[in-house]
């Protein structure tokens, strides 16, 4: 069957840029449904990086890539798809008229584009980049004739157009009659903005919206319709090395034992949860099944802390936790029972809870001059499937959101994100090993889920994208 | 009159124009942008060139003077974060806004007052503690807690009414409702208040020597006695609707200045911020101005 | 003044029960402050009248198994001190500004009230942004914020009634016998407008707890482990439906609290009113 | 027996006080025909204002409460009628003219909405009532009634306001017409205008009117009957005649006797340096010229008193003497420096010196004041007068002096009747011990014994301590009996100055004879002559 359905999202999009859709709130609209992507990452299966616009690539002897790219394809203003607008998308990308953020997945390289005709383009990468396929899933192309600042009207290949926009009340996508691919059998997505979840719930509940795709896991009560699925966000502490006692490897791996993980599930983080080993999540590249998360240990954390303490750190400066309100469901009441079971082992700790622009302060460099041992809660979302996108910005020296410096991680992100196949899985499972039980980089807490209300009338099961991405046409109507 | 108000005018220019200044100079203060518009991942070369193209890197002084040039010739600039121009963003918002609170304000002022004056003029009675209890209460209800009952009640368990939204007239009852609930506490408090004093004074015993009912009595001869203070009260309350039901918009999806501003205000977004503050001060100083004329029309011995 | 508080029993339960909650807000914290911060994963939610697990327990408990009672009542310190603070600094300041406007030359009065003006129009959010991001967040920062944004009610209302009441002839008697601006002011003219003030400064104390707990959950009010009603109705605000308990008693206790100070307003309308007192004073009841 | 229009019986009214049960009516009886005036004399506070307060059922209950008695109209009891049935009669059958007329004016609509509301409430037509109410505030000497009509309280002077009251009580033209001293801040023109108006319409329509006042002339010229309260309670009763022929009781005896204009007249000394010189003062409301050009010369020691038509400026001219509004030019020299260019701190001194008792007592207390402390606020501005621990004392002493008993001082204004409200305003004028009083209508709602006493006590302290008086009064006998120059005034002008012999014995100016011949004559017997001559 086909129809129109109608999708209730938390945010609303301030913008429909094509390259700002790696913004979640802008991708979850417009990501494959308005703008394709070269190649696109599998997440229902294990197929990995699959076709899109282009039909299939190689790396050339130089390193450089060679895409060769799908024909007939037709964007929505009527123009022919072909190699020029995939280098004007990446020019636009690149651009320093324009802010696009989905630069930062280039951040270090220099690229030069080379369209060999109009069907095939060549994609050079200083240094070499082995993933660019991957990366490629991140770039929206848009037409040739786009212009080099901000559009409200996105233009793409994908099987939808946008048909309406009314700020702060709905956007409106439509099917294309001349679509490349398979025609979806949702025909119309009219999305709505609603920024309380039980709201949501109850819209889906009363027929006024057939799918929110994150509700609150309270509201998550009915099995019929709510859906709970491991979404890509990983909730942290990041340990700020710098800083006595934390500079001390024993009093980290107290906190690490002090805290009950397990107690949260089930109750103030939902029963699906997964507790993290890793920044990235299990899905992910070179996630490391070896590693095991600490155990809750009260009486092994005192005896570190003893120690650290004889050693003469002085564990008795108090620690601030700095969390963001409202950063994920129940931030405060996390970070309160955090509070409680590092003080129980002996911590001294104190909470802070900032608004989003003074968090940024205390999580990015650089950092304060003259703060006291922080705890940054902080939640990291990478769902690409690849570890680079995180690793260099949370634990390189160079990285922005890097607590510490450590030689040996710095050549293992360099090894790991310039090597490709086994070898690149091999080196990230190695950094992950690393980082957890010899650094004892951070605190890593949890790999979150969320939860979906789908309509019975729905045929969707959300996945670990639906944050970032939310495809129509995968949605099947019963 | 006219004197009255060109002069009232030129004033509240003046303090608009101090109002704008001071917002210019004291939000920038709190905070980068650019780090807000773009992830946390960004490199640091990437937020430079944001703040570059936005003029953010300039000395303060000279960004303020680029604004008022921009003011000048009626530009009010571009929201960094929907690409647009910002006073278009905040009219559009501050349309939807604005009807809330002029019909929110107008259900609420008569309400109050008719309940308010019916409790003073038996103070003590019965419909007075009831209408007393019911006021105080209002004005103490968290609005999001009314909400979200009111949603559950009327929406999901009654289905009579829509969820949230807009589209339709049936759209605007539970919002207006839960906008209603706490000024109309406050107002009938006021009232209240102010009438039991009015009902009380001589000229009220003339008008029954005359033999009025007790209804003209009420709300003919002590009400407009009583009204300065309800007035005012009215005032700040229809003022903080137009800067925004945040809650109510948030809530019931809403397309209003309050959730504008605030999302303005915490991304730092300040173009947008600052329009809004020119359009709700705008719509204040005039409210006030009206206010300040009710004072005059109502009371004879005001007016010079 | 005692002999008529008993005549009215509404306020001297009101009176008590505010007695009660000073009490409770200087011995609270030291009473009750262990009790408020222990958590319990495991009994998180725990609905209210279970009375197997004690008296603490009699509100339930919230999300993180503390018992909501002992909660409340170490929350009353920081909610009575921010809410009192607030309404009496902005009430002292706006209508001693309301006073200045009503009486003092137009020029004056003209930038008094354009400064009215000018705060009602500056969001009270930006206000408390800009504050406690310069200032940063503590309890009295938070008080400042909350009363700079309610000084306008009180400076319009008293300056409206200013303007009324200072054609009364009573205000020329007292010129004539050379009473200067401030005793005409504070002795004559203050003790008419006075009893509205009150009822806008108990209403006031309602709308300052609420609108701290929006800051609160904005996150630039008081954040935990501080606690005070409107962070915990704000906490409570995702359980609505689940769990009603964990914003229903401290909205009662702001309700409760608000309807005491409003009646006892009423009550203190009545006895400063010489032409209504004797509804305090009046020994047998009337047949009227 | 046929029914008496009016027919009070046992009425006994009562308040509750902090200070007790006030008995304020014992157990009063008195009746009206159609057609008849019945007077009511009495003793400021002997509960006149209460007892027909308690006719159109407008005392407060609580605090107030009849405890006894009936009142019957008609035949009907009006004490036991259902609300909408008193509805129709109050307004409509009986109306009522209050003592006090600002307050009762509602300040904020015009007068001619209100008077147009007597009728409305009633079921006249708009225009019809419209034309009523100017027609009306034409018959009551209200200048330009068209104009008037959009005009609010605060815009008229006291009198005028009196006459609006008067206009509206008349507008239906009532079975029954209740005036609570009617005339008081009349100019006995106009009063002379207003009683005939109040006679015609009893002519035309047959209405009972209970008028209460204390100024004898008035009860000769228009009473038939006469009753007398004393502390509640009913003293005597009779005709005109034989009350005042024959009084009985000892309290009625002492009323008559007290009654003024039987003294012997100042000898009006013109030596003396002069205290206060006015030189051409005009004073304008937008374009209307309240005051055009006034000049005149005060002594030390003497009592200038002003008469003259009501809204002719005079309160205006008490108003701009006391800088509490501004002239629009003139002069007035004080103790060598002009008063009008004089600074704030200047003119702080000079409150102490130069008082004022108003002419509307309520609205000159502050309600929320005690006696004592409304006294004693005089020297709590001016420590330096008296030293605190006297105060209790002092205020005793002047509360005495004025006539009102020292146990008064915890009360608060709202308790006291009209005239009492106005010895406390003197009072408070006396404890300053100021060098010059100007008494607007300051005796003219007491009653003839307090009155006397009052003026007495006035002309006392100008012997004793050289103080001066510009006393402005409509009662021509009082002003005969206390004042040593007479000013009269008529449309903000001076129209004759002189020593009071001269102008009660050989008045110049036209408007002046008028004045004189309307005055009236407590003796019902030389009233009737009077009036025999003029008709
Ligand atoms: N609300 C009240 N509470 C207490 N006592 C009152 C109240 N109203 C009036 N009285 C008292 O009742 C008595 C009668 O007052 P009333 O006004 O009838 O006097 P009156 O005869 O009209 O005097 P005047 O000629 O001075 O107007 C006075 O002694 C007064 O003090
Ligand atoms: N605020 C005002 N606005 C306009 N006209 C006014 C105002 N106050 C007084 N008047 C007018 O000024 C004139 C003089 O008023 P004033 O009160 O001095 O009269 P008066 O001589 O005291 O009369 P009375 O004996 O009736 O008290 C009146 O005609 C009155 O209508
Ligand atoms: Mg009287
Ligand atoms: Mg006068």
């Amino acid at each position: 069957a086909s129809g129109a359905i109608k999708i209730v999202l938390p945010e609303e999009a301030d913008l429909l840029e094509p390259c700002m859709a790696t913004r979640s709130n802008i991708g979850r609209i417009i990501m494959e449904n308005v703008s394709e992507t070269l190649t696109e990452l599998d997440v229902r299966g294990k197929k990995g990086v699959m076709p899109r616009l282009a039909e299939k690539w190689e790396q050339n002897a130089d390193g450089s890539w060679r895409f060769h790219l799908r024909q007939g394809v037709k964007f929505s203003d009527g123009t022919v798809f072909d190699a020029k607008d995939v280098k004007h998308s990446f020019d636009r990308v690149m651009s320093d008229k324009i802010t696009c953020e989905a630069k930062r997945y280039f951040g270090g390289m220099t690229i030069t584009t080379n369209v060999v005709d109009d069907n095939t383009i060549d994609i050079k990468t200083q240094p070499v980049q082995p993933i660019l396929p991957l990366l490629m899933s991140l770039v929206t192309i848009v037409p040739e004739s786009t212009p080099m600042q901000f559009v409200r009207e996105p233009v793409g290949t994908g099987p939808y157009k946008l048909t309406n926009w009314t700020p702060g009340q709905q956007i409106v996508l439509e099917t294309r009659e001349d679509y490349w691919g398979k025609k979806p059998s949702v025909t119309k997505a009219t999305y709505l903005f609603r920024a309380d979840p039980s709201v949501r719930a109850a819209m889906v509940q009363t027929g006024e919206a057939d799918l929110s795709p994150s509700i609150s896991q309270l509201d998550a009560t009915n099995p019929k319709t709510d859906f709970s699925y491991l979404d890509s966000e990983t909730v942290y502490l990041r340990i700020d090395h710098n800083i006595a006692p934390l500079n001390d490897v024993r009093v980290r791996k107290a906190l690490n034992l002090a805290i009950d993980r397990q107690a949260f599930l089930g109750t103030l983080v939902p029963e699906g949860a997964v507790l993290a080993t890793a920044i990235v999540p299990p899905t992910t590249l070179g996630w490391n099944p070896d590693v095991k998360q600490f155990p809750h240990d009260v009486a092994a954390a005192k005896k570190l802390l003893a120690e650290a303490k004889a050693a003469g750190v002085p564990v008795e400066t108090p620690i601030t936790i700095i969390a963001r309100t409202a950063n994920f469901p129940n931030v405060t009441e996390i970070m309160e029972a955090i509070q409680a079971q590092l003080q129980e082992a002996g911590f001294k700790v104190e909470l802070k809870f900032v608004e989003v622009a003074e968090h940024e302060t205390y999580y990015s460099k650089p950092f304060k001059e003259g703060r006291g041992p922080q705890l940054v809660a902080a939640m990291h979302d990478n769902s690409k499937g690849d570890p680079s996108f995180s690793m260099f910005f949370k634990y390189a020296s160079k990285g922005t959101q890097s607590g510490f410096s450590d030689p040996k991680v710095d050549d293992l992100i360099q090894r790991a994100s310039a090597a490709v196949g086994d070898e690149r899985a091999r080196l990230w499972s190695q950094l992950i090993a690393y980082l957890h039980d010899d650094v004892v980089a951070d605190v890593l807490l949890f790999h979150m889920v969320g939860f979906a209300r789908v309509s019975e009338k729905l045929d969707f099961k959300p996945t670990i994208a639906t944050n970032s991405m939310l495809q129509l046409s995968e949605i099947g109507i019963r | 009159m006219l004197s009255f108000i060109r002069k009232r005018s030129v004033a509240s220019l003046i303090s608009l124009v101090g109002l704008i200044v001071m917002v210019f100079f004291l939000s920038r203060m709190t905070g980068d942008p650019a780090s807000l518009f773009l992830p946390v991942e960004a490199s640091a070369e990437m937020k430079q060139q944001f703040r570059e193209l936005h003029g953010l890197n300039d000395p303060l002084l000279v960004q303020f003077g680029r604004y008022v040039g921009d003011v000048v010739t009626g530009d009010l600039g571009e929201s960094y974060r929907k690409a647009r121009p910002a006073l278009d963003v905040v009219t559009e918002a501050f349309t939807w806004t604005l009807w809330l609170a002029l019909i929110t304000m107008s259900l609420v002022t008569s309400a109050a007052i008719v309940v308010g004056s019916l409790a003073a003029f038996r103070s003590g009675g019965f419909f007075d503690r009831i209408a007393s209890m019911l006021s105080l209460i209002g004005a103490s209800v968290p609005d999001f807690w009314l909400a979200i009952v009111a949603i559950v009640l009327f929406s999901v368990n009654l289905a009579w009414l829509p969820t949230s939204g807009t589209g339709s007239v049936l759209h605007w009852i539970l919002p207006i409702g839960v906008l209603f609930v706490r000024p109309f506490g406050i107002i009938v408090q006021v009232v209240r208040g102010s009438m039991i004093s009015a009902l009380s004074s001589a000229y009220v015993k003339t008008a029954r020597a005359k033999g009025v009912r007790s209804g003209p009595i009420i709300f003919i001869h002590a009400l407009r006695n009583a009204m300065l203070p309800v007035i005012t009260v009215i005032g700040d309350q229809a003022a903080s609707l137009l800067n925004g039901a945040v809650v109510v918009e948030t809530i019931f999806g809403f397309p209003g200045v309050g959730k504008l501003m605030i999302d303005s205000i915490l991304q730092r977004d300040f173009n947008v911020v600052l329009a809004a503050i020119l359009v709700t001060a705008l719509a204040i100083f005039l409210m006030n101005l009206l206010i300040d004329l009710c004072y005059a029309l109502l009371d004879p011995r005001i007016r010079h | 003044m005692g002999r008529m508080l008993l005549a009215d029993k509404f306020a001297l339960v009101a009176a008590l029960f505010l007695v009660v909650m000073v009490i409770l807000a200087l011995v609270g914290p030291a009473w009750l402050g262990e009790e408020a911060v222990r958590q319990n994963l495991r009994g998180r939610n725990l609905a209210p009248f279970d009375w197997s697990r004690g008296w603490i327990w009699c509100m339930g408990a919230d999300a993180l198994g503390r018992p909501l009672f002992a909660r409340i009542i170490v929350a009353t310190q920081n909610t009575l001190m921010v809410a009192a603070g607030a309404v009496v600094l902005s009430a002292a300041i706006g209508t001693f500004l309301g006073l200045m406007a009503g009486f003092s030359s137009p020029r004056i009065s003209q930038i008094i009230m354009r400064l009215a003006d000018v705060i009602m129009s500056f969001p009270s959010l930006l206000i408390a942004v800009i504050v406690l991001y310069l200032l940063g967040s503590s309890i009295v920062n938070l008080m400042v914020v909350l009363s700079i944004t309610r000084i306008p009610v009180y400076l319009r209302t008293t300056r409206a009634e200013v303007l009324e009441i200072r054609e009364r002839m009573f205000v020329q008697a007292a010129r004539v016998m050379g009473a200067s601006s401030n005793r005409i002011l504070f002795r004559h003219i203050l003790p008419i407008v006075f009893p509205t003030l009150t009822t806008l400064a108990t209403l006031d104390f309602a709308y300052v707890m609420l609108a701290e707990s929006a800051l609160s959950f904005l996150g630039i009010g008081i954040q935990p482990p501080d606690i005070t009603w409107g962070l915990m109705i704000s906490q409570g605000r995702q359980y609505l439906t689940n769990a009603w308990w964990l914003s229903f008693w401290p909205g009662l206790a702001i309700i409760l609290t608000t309807l005491s100070l409003n009646l006892l307003s009423n009550w203190l309308r009545i006895a400063l009113d010489p032409v209504q007192r004797w509804r305090l004073e009046m020994k047998e009841p009337a047949n009227g | 027996m046929a029914e008496h229009l009016l027919d009070v019986r046992n009425l006994s009214v009562e308040f509750y006080t902090a200070s007790g049960v006030v008995k304020a009516v014992r157990n009063i009886s008195y009746h009206l025909d159609r057609g008849e005036t019945l007077a009511i004399l009495g003793e400021s506070g002997s509960g006149k204002s209460v007892s027909s307060a308690a006719i159109m059922n407008l005392i407060d209950m609580p605090p107030g409460r009849i405890t006894s008695g009936e009142i019957f109209l008609d035949g009907e009891d009006l004490l036991t009628m259902r609300p909408d049935e008193r509805r129709e009669v109050n307004g409509k059958r009986i109306a009522m003219i209050f003592q006090d007329p600002l307050s009762h004016l509602n300040p904020v609509y015009t007068v001619g909405w209100q008077i147009r509301e007597a009728m409305t409430t009633h079921g006249l037509p708009k225009d019809a009532a419209d034309a009523q109410a100017i027609r009306l505030l034409g018959r009551v000497g209200i200048p330009d009634p068209q104009a008037a009509m959009d005009k609010y309280p605060h815009q008229f002077s006291g009198g005028q306001r009196q006459r609006v009251m008067i206009a509206m009580a008349l507008a239906l033209r009532p079975d029954l017409l209740i005036a609570d001293e009617p005339t008081t801040a009349l100019d006995v023109t106009v009063q002379a205008d207003v009683l005939a108006l109040l006679k015609e319409l009893q002519r035309e329509i047959g209405m009972g009117v209970l008028i209460i006042t204390h100024d004898l002339g008035v009860v000769a010229e228009i009473a038939d009957r006469v009753v007398v309260m004393e502390k509640g309670a009913l003293v005597e009763s009779g005709t005109v005649r034989e009350v005042y022929k024959n009084p009985k009781h000892p309290y009625t005896r002492r009323l008559i006797a007290a009654a003024p204009g039987k003294g012997v007249m100042h000898e009006g000394e013109t030596q003396g340096e002069v205290l206060l010189s006015v030189r051409d003062v005009c004073k304008n409301y937008g374009a209307f010229q309240a005051l055009k050009g006034v000049s005149f010369d005060l002594m030390a020691g003497q009592t200038l008193a002003i008469v003259g038509e009501s809204g002719s400026g005079k309160s205006t001219l008490a108003r701009v003497l006391l800088r509490l509004d501004e002239p629009d030019s003139g002069q007035a020299i004080w103790k060598g420096r002009d008063l009008f260019q004089l600074s704030p701190r200047e003119i702080y001194r000079l409150r102490r010196d130069l008082q004022m008792v108003f002419q509307d007592p309520t609205q000159s207390l502050n309600p929320r004041m005690t006696v004592f402390q409304l006294v004693s606020e005089a020297w709590v501005i001016h420590p330096d007068i008296l030293p605190r621990a006297k105060w209790r004392e002092r205020v005793a002493e002047l509360l005495q002096q004025v006539g009102l008993s020292p146990d008064h001082m915890r009360r608060y204004p709202h308790q006291f009747s009209g005239g009492q409200r106005q010895r406390i305003a003197i009072a408070r004028a006396l404890a300053l011990e100021p060098r010059l009083i100007i008494c607007d209508e300051a005796v003219s709602a007491l009653d003839v014994s307090v009155q006397a006493q009052v003026i007495e006590l006035l002309d006392k302290l100008r012997r004793q301590t050289g103080i001066s008086f510009i006393f402005i009064a409509h009662d021509l006998p009082v002003v005969r009996d206390f004042a040593d120059q007479v000013m009269v005034m008529q449309k903000g002008r001076i129209v004759e100055l002189g020593g009071v012999r001269q102008i009660f014995e050989a008045p110049r100016e036209p408007y002046t004879q008028a004045l004189l011949a309307a005055s009236l004559d407590p003796d019902p017997d030389v009233q009737a002559a009077h009036r025999a001559r003029r008709a």
